[in-house]
């Protein structure tokens, strides 16, 4: 590993080294047009196909930001389909469940009732309508693909590319090969409403900065280390509007009691210190670096995917205004086959939630302050090049 | 004479059976609710059975374990919880978002 | 004393006599304009010097209003400073406790760390950012001054008035001579919030006329007497857009049991009945009537200081919506020397903050009917001045 | 025998030691937790008291007070907190807003 000094802004010298401004984080303006040019143009990633097995399967998705609520369901013909939940009669919510199974969906306010896929197969009192043509009155469909089993919607009505197309084939060979499905068969979830800017709450978990200070107790030495004290990355790659983060660990931390007891178990914390010498997924550790720990990917515009071996997570972020976002987490594991390894796994979510806990205790106090005006931009260094990438990114988004 | 509540050879561990706890929920608040002194205690009641503890649940599968195990291995997920309390911080939550404001999801299906 | 009719708006004629209207306790917009023409740009009292008597003795104000929080700060030059808490890095708030002592602040996010005059003096990896000017990188300053020992901030980096400019001539000698030194030594105080308007709390705090109505138990009869059944008052000056009102005490009242016993020690009610022949401090009592109870001053925006013999205490109302009020109340004494001393200080307490406990029964009801739309306007009598001048001064900021 | 708790020459008030609580925020739940007929029969048995009581803790320097003093002295703290509720209202708390409502605050430094 070679710490050096900018290196990675000399590696992608179109991004720049100024300042960026606060403007972005507080005005409900900018927020509208993030909505409007981003969130209402891209794919986003809204869960995974193991929520939805079996044919009848579903959930919903309040996408507040596009000022809608997605059901997204598994049909009959195995088909994963997402529309607006809304019913085509008055314009009620349809399903008012999170999740569930079932044969049709049927409104609560007058009973008519939709097929799996989306057509109108019920219409109470039918005859007491007027020409009513029952195929045009539908749920209504959005564009929904899936990538390593993560399923995407998109609510433009003619997204202007495709899913795959969308993602880059360079971001999305880089991680070929990591066992996405098998590591999916378990899932600790977490969320919360912060008062926060969703970037704020973005760029808290995609620089790796603030571990030996805001962590140093917790997680201070797990990454830091005598020769590389800030924790700097083993490489950035970026494939624009999307990149990615390569991070080590220290060789030479001491396990704690317990975690000495839990190691036996496999955890589902970020395994810390996965030797370059063991059998690691394909696609990780890009350097080959020996003590590597975990990458990072940032998929334009809300959400993180981190990898490690044996375990994987996902930060997701939802601006519901300029000053409020809803932070969803969610964690991924195989199953424990016994009670050992359940507390094993209990303990990594123990840590890894106290991590998090420390994380947000910076939010919303940042965007207490970021209001207040007093200062106009904010300063970033190399390592936090994906923020700076978000920044730029959006502002391409902004002005195109 | 109240009834044996942890298996034949963890008895001595019935002290400490207010840590025995099945929700997540209720973990959080009993550590964030407790002293130090009493976290410590239970933490040093605990990590030194916990080899002949972990051997003992392992003979259960998933879905056979008696009552008095179940009891045992709350024990243990208790001490997931206040670990890193003990060993790193020194006090029962580290300094950040009320650790209740993190909500427990499940999204993967629920099937009877 | 002369009871008169309409005597004080005789004098103010300029204040008018009509209706005020119910908007400004309701509206958003209204709110909002507050927000930006009065406390963004007023001299806004925040504290005692007392809070920070050493150097390195910092406090934190939210000031919710003015979207900042502040930090207060005692340099080891002894100046008082204020400053946006605000890390220069990404914004973060930077101290987190409401007050303590330090030689330097540094963040916990990424541990950039400043002097107490605001300097910045380390950069964690430093070496990785991109020409940094450490000198431009200290915390935003606030202007900041004091008055009597009161400290005022003013959140406009470019005040169009100083602080003695502000309060004017007319309200800071009508107190000259006041010990608010010697009477700070002992502070109880309060807060809570409450759902009402900001000007519903001061309003209620700022007339006597209630006094023989909602405390008739309490302290009906210790201002009102027979000759002044509606406990009018002495004296009304104003020093727009401040103001000062000076009130008398019942001289015919009789003690309780436990106040006999407490009247020995010092208490730190407002001394009820001081006899204009005692000892009195200059600048209080302006009428010279021989059983002065206490003068308040009103000082704009939020912020009511009232002052007797021995003790004086202030009422602070913060914005925080148009419908939420942060209410802080604060009581000065000096030490009690001994127990005897320490029951009658809480025998004063008590009985005060039953009071207030009466006085907030009105606010929260108050506002959900002025919020109700039913009447446009609101009715003010003679006696009610205080709350009329705050109308016609707070139209005349929004409108200038 | 339960040992003497308030000074010598006070113990006639040791039924009332319910009433000797050491923060304001535990006497003002006593106070508006507890019956007027408690509240005014603790009333009728201190106050007679309260020149002796007075006299007997002024002996002591405000760093010096012994433990049976400053029971006596919490009593006093709660008198305070009631007298107003028996003087005037003629109930616990007058109506208005929860006492628990308004928080202390302690602006001042705190000095070890």
């Amino acid at each position: 590993m070679a710490l050096g000094k900018n290196k990675w802004h000399d590696r992608y010298p179109e991004l720049g080294t100024g300042p960026i401004p606060v403007e972005p984080y507080v005005s409900p303006e900018y927020f509208e047009q993030e909505r409007d040019r981003i969130f209402r143009k891209t794919w986003l990633n809204i869960g995974r196909v193991e929520q939805i097995p079996q044919p009848g399967d579903y959930f919903v998705k309040d996408l507040t930001v596009c000022n809608t609520s997605i059901l997204v369901v598994r049909g009959k013909d195995g088909e994963v389909r997402a529309f607006h939940n809304m019913c085509s009669h008055r314009g009620n919510q349809l399903v008012w469940d999170t999740k569930g199974r079932c044969q049709t969906f049927s409104c609560k306010f007058h009973g008519w009732t939709y097929a799996l896929d989306g057509s109108l197969r019920h219409i109470t009192d039918e005859h007491n309508f007027f020409g009513l043509k029952k195929e045009t009155l539908g749920m209504t469909p959005l564009a929904v693909d899936t990538w390593e089993g993560f399923i995407f919607i998109n609510v433009d009505p003619d997204p202007q590319q495709a899913l795959s197309e969308y993602l880059g084939k360079g971001l999305r060979t880089s991680i070929t090969g990591y066992p996405f499905e098998d590591l999916s068969t378990n899932c600790f979830s977490w969320h919360t409403d912060v008062q926060a800017n969703w970037k704020v709450a973005k760029d808290a978990f995609q620089e790796v900065y603030h571990i030996s200070t805001l962590h140093r107790r917790i997680i201070g030495d797990v990454y830091a280390s005598k020769a590389n004290p800030y924790a700097n990355a083993l490489d950035f790659t970026l494939y624009p509007p999307h990149g990615r983060v390569s991070l080590s660990a220290n060789p030479g931390r001491k396990l704690t009691g317990v975690e000495s007891i839990v190691q036996g178990f496999g955890s589902t914390v970020l395994q810390q210190n996965n030797s370059a010498s063991e059998e690691l997924p394909a696609g990780v550790n890009p350097t080959g670096y020996p003590h590597w720990s975990f990458d990072g990917l940032a998929l334009f515009p809300n959400c993180l995917i981190y990898v490690s071996k044996g375990t994987y997570l996902t930060h997701i972020f939802w601006p519901i205004t300029e000053n409020l976002t809803r932070w969803e987490i969610r964690t991924y594991s195989p199953q424990a086959e016994t009670l050992s390894g359940r507390f094993s796994q209990e303990y990594g979510k123990v840590s890894f939630r106290d991590t998090l806990l420390e994380d947000a205790s910076t939010l919303e106090r940042t965007q207490t302050m970021l209001r207040s005006g007093a200062k106009k931009e904010i300063v970033l260094q190399d390592e936090e090049l994906l923020i700076r990438q978000h920044y730029k990114v959006t502002e391409s988004f902004l002005n195109a | 004479m109240s009834k044996r509540q942890l298996p034949e050879g963890f008895q001595d561990l019935e002290p400490y059976l207010e840590w025995s706890l099945a929700t997540d929920r209720e973990r959080s608040i009993k550590r964030q609710t407790s002293p130090m002194t009493k976290i410590t205690a239970f933490y040093q009641a605990v990590v030194p059975r916990m080899d002949e503890i972990l051997a003992y649940l392992e003979q259960y599968p998933l879905e056979q374990v008696p009552a008095d195990a179940q009891r045992l291995f709350y024990l243990t997920l208790s001490l997931a919880k206040i670990a890193p309390a003990v060993e790193m911080y020194g006090e029962p939550v580290p300094e950040g978002l009320d650790t209740l404001r993190l909500e427990n999801i499940d999204i993967y299906p629920t099937r009877s």
